[in-house]
């Protein structure tokens, strides 16, 4: 297994097809730096993850929401509290220790998703519509709010379009920045924490240091930034330089269908 | 420390940490052999009206043969405790349910749940609250430690929070704004554990989720166990014990009791009768036909399992008999 | 071992020596019922519930301090943490979930001891004379403090003389009932808790239902009603019928020595 | 949510949670090799002044080998959480104590404490402060979970309450009154162990006292270990870690190392050895005549064990050996 870890991403010669999951998973991969903790949901975070222990960060130190920590991820689990979520792990305990340990400062990435984002970051996974009248009623928390409130930065991986990338969600489920700087500090929040980046398929964005308010910072590879636009439906900064995101290696795509996900339950 | 705000949603289950001390004073604490069936147990703990908890969720060691036999009571009107799965899903396709303190009740990979969609956006759910996964195992928390609340800094600054029974107040060492969350204490719940014996003693393997808590958050508790064992298990190994007997007042014998979920070095979750309920959830017929064959179609849990067949149970067995090879020999 | 317990106290024919300590163990056993829960400090109190087990309640469920619930006492711990304190228990957990467990309601009886006593039970094991220049300074509160507030009734147990039994104790370690009827609960101590028994080398003493002031419920074997009056530094109420406990038995004493504390570590 | 009454004692240590969080943060999470000699992990982790605090309670599981090896560095001016009997009693025989946080500071069967008494009542330690013994433990909570109080309903209306750092609030959702303790946040936590790995994932058997809630409460903690052990051993029974290696910055393997106290299982406590300090206590010189002994006439705990005897620690094994015997063989 050594020989296949990697530190560096190497462009492939030649053009390797991809779907959308398998990009999404490969930009957040990427993001997740070796000795360092990162709380994991099920579905996407879980299979980065995964790639990113096998590819860079064979220390990366997975922490699941219902006990595991430190698991070696050889298996997908499709439930947060299944086995493999605590497989070969260092510690086996519970909910209420994980999600304290986060709120003792000690978990430095957290990954979420919603079914919308507003510009600054905060996240709805409750409902669409009005909340006493719902259109749709969507699953709730979870564990997302808890993630929000405690995670130093927390990484948001989305579908881009004008439905999920709206000027007001329709109801606040997990904390971004709230209503801009100095809220979070200002709503009792922990000092220095909050959204660092949002995955999608088109782009990858962060946050304006001052304003809190999103910024694009690269688009997907082959992804002109005029379609990011026309899929945000508010105002987006954009830094000096937009990079390209470099496509999937075919590495880390091997991985990926190889050993991460060999029964294609995701991809 | 004045209260800066005070969450709108409905305070289902009001956190009387004295009438709790007075209810377990009154709870026997003699060796007494608590094993029955699930029928027997579901109709002496459960009423109409209670407001129960299930752990750990869905289709992890979860006490789906009790669930399914709580659907079969017809047993209604829950007020629940909504970190749920496959469990909760169930008692939603029923209509059994009639508020909830909801954090998460979807299908994880298989997305949103239908049956809580029908439920809640009818309105036949006449209450739903907000929370998020750790306030919900922190109110358990709270009603363990048996006080009325407990501080976090969870649910700050958002809607789940306005949408809540939480408070925040200022926090008189640090001045900052906290978190209140009030105790949440069970009416009944319910745990699904790898073993325990014929008092009550339990042991879980793996992670505990919130067994701990919930089982002392519990007015009355119904364990199941893949199996019971002798009390000399406990009695050798004391600091094994995650539940002690005296919290307990039933103890089911309920081999595959988390099926179609897994349990952890015993059997793992049975996907095709996942997808078959996935399938199903979709439409209220296809729910209740599937409600009319596995739960109201079989008498008890031993006839679900032979529905189910022996070889497919052996077949889950032997996969988690392989995954806990691979996790001693790397 | 089962033909040794008895669950009545017969006393012998012919005349036993016993000493003081002998007999507080001896009238503290009797205090505790089969199936019940006492929380157990070292000591008196353990060699109590000991020979109770003995005798009396086999099921007695102790719980200890730091873990131990349900203990079976073979040999005598000299630390509330040793191993005889969770020596075929059905739990050894920790301090938290203890008194966690005591603080939900779950412990009838607990023991306790103090150097100074006042006629509500107030207790004080933290300074003879003022705090800030104090006399004697004692270990303090440990584990007392906890179990006089959430034990459902506590029984002190103590050498009785004028220095011990005060109108005031110097310092409040741990509540009785504190400046009298309804000061508990507006303390926000839970509602009927409260000091139940004092056990002494002189006598056993209750509680007054209305005025919660200390009463002479018993002598101990020979002790004259002037000899507890005596030895008392505060008006003692009486009840109508001052009973005379009956002296240790044969049974209990050859228990005790041959049994319970076999090494004589406290006989 | 008013605050009725407020304890005159000092807060020796105000719970920064923000801080505390800071500190967490920048610990290493890689899998480093922690292992190191008392020594080292004293003069590494230690300074004049900090706020240490050790678990469980001196003659049980109790770092004796680190707190010699404290006192033989000289390291004074120690602020410490006083649950404690032969631990503490050897630092404030030697006056290293300036602040105490007192709840329980004796010999347990062997009566007061004579180094508590002269130092205490000398004024050399210059500032004690009241708690019960679970409020000692339920601050080392609050630290855990990260948040700056804890609400319990032990202390209340008494003179406990009146000389710590408590606060007494009125219940926002019972209306009745209730105890906030402070976070208590250990700049050092020491904790003895059954067993660690070289990264400092540790096991525990038997009771676990308060080692969850107390390293969880440590800026900076050491642990001292019966027997280091491989990494394997953990990630085969992961639910068995009670301290997961990444709270850890030393690890001391330490046979004996609790040395005159008990470690379950493995060795009984010394009765002769207890006895001869309760002695030597008694009077300022003897027990100095003690620590030259002991502590200043060898240079590490390795000299220590020699001088008790291979026959004597053979002994204390052979009889924890019986008693593991008779847990399992009724």
């Amino acid at each position: 297994m050594k020989e296949q870890r990697h530190s560096d991403f190497q462009t492939p010669p030649g053009t390797l097809t991809y779907n959308p999951t398998e990009l999404l998973i490969c930009t957040a991969a990427r993001l997740m730096p070796d000795n360092t903790t990162a709380f994991i949901g099920t579905g996407i975070p879980m299979l980065a993850a995964s790639l990113a222990q096998k590819m860079h960060a064979p220390n990366l130190v997975t922490v699941f929401e219902f006990g595991g920590t430190g698991a070696i991820l050889e298996k997908l689990p499709l439930a947060v509290g299944g086995e493999c979520t605590f497989h070969r792990a260092v510690a086996a305990s519970g909910i209420c220790d994980i999600v304290e340990t986060a709120q003792r400062g000690f978990i430095e990435y957290g990954f979420l998703g919603g079914a919308q984002i507003d510009p600054y970051g905060n996240l709805n996974s409750t409902v669409i519509g009005d909340y006493c009248q719902p259109k749709v009623r969507l699953p709730g928390s979870g564990g997302a709010n808890d993630v929000g409130s405690h995670c130093w930065q927390t990484i948001a991986i989305m579908r881009q379009d004008k439905r999920r990338f709206v000027e007001k969600v329709d109801f606040v489920t997990t904390p971004g920045y709230l209503s801009g700087p100095g809220a979070r500090e200002a709503a009792g929040l922990p000092p220095g924490t909050g959204p660092y980046r949002v995955v999608t398929n088109l782009a990858v964005l962060g946050y304006h240091a001052e304003s809190k308010r999103m910024v694009l910072l690269a688009t997907q590879p082959g992804i002109p930034i005029e379609q990011v636009f026309a899929n945000t439906g508010f105002e987006l900064l954009v830094a000096e330089v937009v990079e390209e995101n470099s496509p999937p290696t075919a590495k880390e795509l091997q991985i990926l269908r190889e050993e991460v996900d060999r029964d294609h339950l995701y991809i | 420390m004045e209260v800066i705000q005070s969450g709108i949603g409905e305070l289902i289950q009001p956190p009387d940490v004295n009438a709790f001390r007075e209810w377990n004073r009154a709870k026997p604490k003699a060796l007494i052999d608590k094993r029955m069936t699930e029928a027997e147990a579901v109709s002496r703990f459960i009423r109409d009206g209670d407001y129960i908890g299930t752990e750990l969720y869905g289709t992890v060691r979860c006490p789906m043969s009790l669930i399914n036999e709580i659907v079969r009571q017809g047993i209604t009107d829950l007020r629940v405790a909504g970190q749920g799965v496959f469990e909760l899903d169930m008692l939603l396709a029923d209509g059994r349910v009639k508020a909830l303190d909801v954090t998460y009740i979807g299908l994880e990979v298989y997305g949103v749940s239908n049956c809580l969609r029908r439920e809640v956006e009818s309105g036949r759910v006449e209450t739903c609250v907000e929370w998020s996964n750790a306030a919900i195992a922190w109110r358990f928390k709270a009603a363990a430690m048996g006080v009325p609340f407990i501080p976090v800094r969870s649910m700050l600054g958002t809607d789940t929070l306005k949408y809540s029974a939480a408070k925040v107040v200022k926090c008189p060492y640090t001045g900052d704004p906290i978190c209140l969350l009030p105790a949440l204490i069970l009416d009944v719940g319910l745990i699904h554990v790898h073993r325990a014996d014929i008092y009550g003693n339990a042991q879980i393997d793996g992670i505990s989720g919130f067994a701990a808590e919930m089982a002392r958050a519990s007015k009355r508790l119904i364990i199941s166990a893949e199996e019971v064992v002798s009390n000399e298990e406990f009695r050798c190994h004391p600091d094994r014990t995650i539940i002690p007997y005296y919290l307990v007042d039933a103890v089911v014998e309920a081999p595959f009791g988390s099926h179609p979920g897994e349990m952890c070095y015993v059997y793992v979750r049975d996907e095709a009768q996942i997808r078959e309920w996935v399938e199903a959830s979709k439409e209220i017929e296809t729910a209740q036909a599937y409600l009319d064959k596995y739960i109201y179609g079989v008498s008890n849990h031993q006839e679900y399992l032979e529905m189910i067949g022996q070889e497919q149970l052996d077949n889950l067995n032997r996969m988690a008999k392989r995954e806990t090879d691979e996790r001693t020999t790397p």
